[in-house]
């Protein structure tokens, strides 16, 4: 090998595995998390089949058994939330879009951000490596309630159970890093003149839930290493014949756990906020009043976590008053809500595929939001907990979240990212399929948790209220629809491949948006802009009276 | 309406069933009101030539008020929802009714077992009977139960009763329940428990007084006598009775 | 590398608040919850356990007030060396910030001394309820000991060039926050019973 | 970026005596056989010393005030998580649950003992 090729090679490196800068980082999470997705997509498939066709060969896996069904489920569910939807809703939307739209050449601390990504890469490996080992993957729920989790005569995955908490800690690491990175950023390094309340709603939001983050994780880090002690040096953190207390495990998962949905949700709120002021021409709603309600919802996420365990052996007295802070909660939501649908008033409104996803966002989320009261109301939540209802409640919500808000996020800065534009036919396909399938998916797994349908389970064999005809015929419905969303994922990948080279050339403004990622050329080059912005106004000015432009970007001087 | 998917056969199935109903109403009510006025909104505003875009800031109190009133009356609406969840969980889980006969549920992986009184009508005594993964009771009959379990987290769930309560290694958690209609139901663990979770199923069996005293006489041995039988329990009293009728 | 020149991200300050000393900030407050979730942690379990105290008198009182002493003498030479930082005298900054390693390693070696003794006794981590909390509370520390040392000695050897002077700063509101856990770590596990 | 002092430097070794003679306090405290004497001069005098070393050392009564609030709040949070956890772990018994006792042969299952190999 020539010394000139080495030296190309070293570049490549350099470019595109060592690079420091936040657009490259973005890229590293925002593809890791759509090969994480594809992972966790084929569990789902996988799982499903099993439910829908029991104990048949499932195609390209063969046969379900019982330790590698719970499994496949526990590995879907933390693969989704902790390893796609944080990595490419936070880290990926976040990496991008915050110094250019606060106007800096990078993150304030570059390395911090490239050991970000380098401590959560090691994290999705650890975590895959564990289906080599002795045992298989842990199959203890996403939850991994002890002493299940700690022991492993218990869970028979002893070294699955070790490598999938190793996993998930060095994750939260690698989102501590990234997420403080992102905070300073906007606090410290915004363009001159961009005031509080001139950062755009997805800025906001990316780092009010880095805050949430880092407030709500602590806890459970601690939690993580008794956990490790537990199963690796038998302490007994969580073992009552040794003085510990299996309840507080259950308690410091979910003071993380329910935060963690708002940690995911403001983000995805922010694309929608983006998207929707953008294709209906229209300034934000009472743009205070969504950052008042954010701020609520923040702040309230951390005294409803126990509404995840009111039958879980607590003090029943302690029921009432998660009861009553989950309930308010639903009242920012509400409000935040409602301003998304009244900014639609008054404005001209193009349906265009990211359009589209922002509006099947809400319209879905909507559903989502609405099941969660009959969970958090301590008195249905008897039935229904940990049935198929709660299953297809917080899919309502994680779907559009996780997938749908990330599809108008990557439709809508595509342009920005790859300097090509999508194909709109084929993400017309695309969204149509897609959320036409998830409805089928999950509308009849609301019919059959309130029949009683557990969760996790891998056959109904044993049970005589849930082998019912009438029962499978809804889980093969949904099996039926699942494979039809996951088979139109493909008309997306090759939508997304194909335009990289073959798309439309964006140019530097192609939706006529005001922020100010879309001042600068497509793709950004290295140092983002030219000559640094200055910044003039808030991000929503459209259809600003007496200017012949129907909108007035942020860097533009009266 | 969730009696259309599963029998309700315990006193508090129906309050749950009731609830699920209000909410189901209440919620709906916005939902469809929401998604209604978005879509409407889509269509309305659509992007028309030459109709320019309107400038609202969101501040305006002719347009604020279209989203402080609704959100004043779902605020109500919570108080209504929560008044209702409130009460059913009280009745359910905080308040423990007179028990006409206590019973012992233990978990374990992977199967549920019971002990529950023998004819003396007290736990913990020599006649007890124990079973492993059938519970029989006794129709129109308030049961407490003390729920253990031996290794890793079970939750003790009869869908037909709309009963589910988790079993804690530690803890003794103590519930109750009346069966109201005779038939054989269901018992599901719905905590993950390990790789045998889909096999630990149970049958709860809710018998009249007359079949589940044939039972009691068929697991208790020797037969006792009736008139031997120590304090004997109000309850266990109609089922000693109804025991001497069938030895007649 | 590019990563060598620094950002101008990194150089503006919207807040008010130089970014080293934000970041700074943020990481401590990120450390209050995973010290605050271990020790609400403890003290929950320690209260519902008043035979713990039995464990408890087991531990070393002087060992841990020793400690105390060499952590605060290191807080003062890491304030001293803030102090210097601001005169811009580099090399003294660095001095009095590898006198804090120093305390740093004296204190690690304190703890050694003394868990050794502690495992002669046969109090491992695996003894009880009080040891398991005992050794992770204080291992949890001690890491993060190690970890400002490594941070500091890398830092000094910036100062004693008399360049990033606003680090010497940062490095010591960590080494303070690291001082304040062990402030009550020592009361919680020494004398409480 | 500024390396400009945005603090005045007070005397720090005479904050360092005054922390030492705490500790020696607190030290002493622990020797008494009264419970109470024993906790307030550990707990006091603790939080007396971590207010000073957050005070002097830190300087975080001259730091914008946010930072102040945001570690507060931090500490509120926790002090949230004990309250909602305490009523389970630190109790023995509750509405309608009771903690086992610990040494209960049964309660040790075929887990309990593999562990101990």
């Amino acid at each position: 090998m020539n010394a000139h090729v080495e030296h190309a090679e070293a570049e490549i490196f350099q470019k595109y595995f060592w690079s420091t800068d936040h657009k490259v980082i973005a890229m590293q999470y925002l593809f890791t998390g759509m090969a994480m997705a594809l992972i966790g997509g084929f569990f789902a498939y996988v799982f499903r089949m099993q439910l829908g066709f029991p104990n048949q060969h499932v195609p390209g896996y063969g046969l379900v058994t019982p330790g590698r069904y719970n499994a496949l489920v526990t590995m879907h569910g933390s693969i989704m939330i902790f390893w796609v939807a944080m990595p490419v809703l936070i880290a990926a939307f976040g990496n991008f879009l915050i110094p250019l739209m606060v106007g800096c050449d990078d993150m304030a601390f570059p390395r911090i951000n490239r050991l970000s990504y380098q401590i959560f890469l090691l994290s999705a490996l650890v975590l895959l490596s564990s289906f080599l080992v002795k045992g298989g993957p842990f199959g203890g729920a996403w939850t991994a309630y002890p002493p299940l989790s700690a022991v492993g005569s218990y869970n028979l995955t002893p070294i699955g159970a070790t490598l999938w908490l190793v996993a998930v800690a060095l994750e939260f690491v690698a989102f501590l890093l990234g997420g403080i990175n992102f905070t300073v950023t906007t606090m410290n390094s915004r363009a001159p003149g961009m005031k509080m309340y001139d950062i755009p709603l997805v800025i906001w939001m990316i780092v009010l839930a880095s805050v949430i983050f880092m407030a709500s994780v602590g806890p459970l880090v601690a939690g993580a290493i008794m956990l490790l002690f537990d199963q690796t040096v038998s302490t007994g953190f969580f073992d009552p014949s040794r003085g510990g207390d299996p309840l507080l495990w259950q308690h410091l998962f979910w003071f993380f756990g329910h935060p963690e949905v708002y940690v995911v949700l403001l983000p995805a709120m922010g694309i929608v906020a983006e998207v929707l002021t953008v294709f209906a021409r229209k300034k934000m709603f009472g743009y205070k009043t969504v950052l008042y309600t954010t701020w609520a919802v923040g702040f309230l996420s951390f005294v409803v976590w126990a509404h995840h365990q009111f039958v879980a052996g607590i003090d029943p007295r302690m029921a009432n008053i998660f009861s009553v802070t989950t309930l308010l909660i639903s009242v920012p939501v509400t409000e935040m809500v409602f301003l998304y649908i009244a900014t639609l008033y008054g404005g001209s409104i193009h349906l265009d595929t990211p359009m589209l996803w922002a509006l099947a966002f809400i319209a879905e989320f909507m559903i989502g939001g609405v099941t969660g009261i009959f969970l958090g109301s301590s008195g249905t939540d008897i039935y229904l907990h940990d049935t198929y209802f709660i299953i297809a409640h917080f899919h309502y919500t994680f779907v559009p979240i996780a997938i749908i808000a990330v599809f108008a996020g990557i439709t809508f800065w595509y342009p920005k990212m790859f300097g090509r534009m999508l194909n709109e036919t084929l993400g017309k396909i695309h969204f149509w399929g897609t959320v036409a399938a998830f409805n089928v998916i999950f509308i009849p797994l609301f019919i059959t948790g309130t029949a009683g349908d557990q969760r996790r389970v891998y056959s109904y064999a044993q049970f005589a209220e849930l082998s019912r005809p009438a029962l499978q015929h809804l889980r093969t419905t949904s099996t039926i629809a699942l494979l039809v969303m996951l088979s139109f994922q493909f008309v997306f990948l090759f939508n997304f491949f194909w335009s990289l080279r073959s798309g439309k050339p964006a140019g530097t403004n192609p939706w006529r948006s005001t922020t100010l990622e879309w001042t600068v050329p497509s793709p950004p080059p290295h140092g983002n802009f030219a000559v640094l912005p200055t910044v003039y106004r808030g991000p929503y000015e459209y259809g600003v009276p007496g200017r012949a432009d129907d909108f007035f970007p942020q860097n533009v001087p009266d | 309406m969730l009696e259309r998917y599963l029998t309700a056969a315990s006193t508090y199935a129906h309050s749950i069933d009731h609830l699920f109903i209000l909410i189901a109403l209440v919620v709906g009510f916005w939902l469809i009101a929401a998604e209604g006025m978005m879509f409407a909104l889509v269509f309305k505003f659509r992007a028309k030539d030459g109709r320019p875009t309107q400038y609202i800031t969101g501040e305006e109190p002719q347009l604020k008020r279209w989203i402080s009133i609704p959100h004043y009356i779902i605020i109500v609406c919570d108080i209504v929802i929560l008044a209702g969840a409130v009460m059913v969980w009280y009745n359910i889980k905080q308040v423990l009714p007179p028990a006409d006969v206590t019973v012992r549920v233990i978990g374990q992986q992977w199967a549920w077992s019971f002990q529950q009184p023998g004819p003396d009508g007290v736990l913990d005594t020599a006649d007890d009977i124990r079973t492993v993964g059938e519970l029989h009771v006794m129709v129109n009959t308030t049961y407490r139960f003390e729920l253990l379990s031996r290794d890793v987290v079970h939750s003790f769930a009869v869908p037909a009763f709309r009963l589910k309560q988790d079993a804690l290694p530690g803890r003794t958690i103590t519930g109750w329940f009346r069966p109201n209609r005779v038939g054989t139901y269901d018992i599901q663990c719905t905590q993950m428990c390990g790789i045998g979770h889909a096999m630990m199923a149970g049958r709860i069996v809710v018998e009249t007084p007359q079949d589940h005293a044939a039972w009691l006489l068929r697991n208790t041995d020797p037969p006792v006598a009736v008139e031997q039988a120590p304090a004997v329990s109000p309850a266990m009293g109609d089922s000693l009775a109804a025991m001497a009728a069938v030895r007649r | 590398m590019s990563a060598s020149a620094k950002p101008i991200a990194n150089t503006r300050s919207a807040t008010g608040i130089p970014t080293v000393r934000l970041i700074t900030w943020w990481v401590i407050a990120s450390e209050i919850v995973i010290f605050g979730g271990l020790l609400a942690s403890y003290l929950m379990h320690r209260l519902a356990h008043p035979e713990w105290a039995e464990s408890a008198s087991h531990t070393l009182t002087w060992a841990g007030a020793l400690n105390t002493f060499v952590l605060l003498t290191s807080s003062l030479c890491a304030v001293l060396a803030h102090q210097a930082a601001d005169a811009h005298d580099g090399p003294r900054a660095a001095k009095l910030l590898r006198l804090t390693v120093l305390g740093g390693f004296i204190f690690l070696c304190i703890k050694g001394y003394e868990w050794t003794l502690d495992i002669r006794e046969g109090f491992v981590i695996s003894s009880g309820g009080f040891w398991a909390f005992y050794y992770t509370l204080a291992g949890l520390h001690g890491l993060h000991v190690l970890a400002g040392m490594i941070i500091m000695l890398i830092v000094a050897a910036d100062t004693a060039k008399n360049e990033e002077l606003q680090r010497v700063e940062c490095i010591g509101l960590y080494w303070h926050f690291v001082d304040i856990v062990w402030i009550f770590l020592f009361p919680l596990l020494y004398i409480a019973r | 970026m500024t390396t400009e002092a945005h603090v005045q430097h007070p005397n720090y070794v005479k904050i360092w005596a005054i922390l030492v003679a705490l500790l020696i306090v607190s030290v002493a405290g622990s020797m008494s056989h009264v419970r109470e004497v024993v906790l307030v001069a550990a707990f006091g005098v603790a939080l007396v010393k971590a207010y000073m070393v957050a005070k002097n050392f830190m300087h975080i009564t001259v730091e914008k005030r946010w930072v102040p609030y945001l570690l507060v709040m931090c500490l509120l949070f926790m002090a949230i998580l004990f309250a909602g956890v305490a009523p389970d772990v630190m109790k023995q018994s509750g509405q309608n649950w009771t903690k086992n006792p610990v040494a209960q042969p049964a309660q040790t299952g075929t887990g309990g003992a593999a562990r101990h190999e």
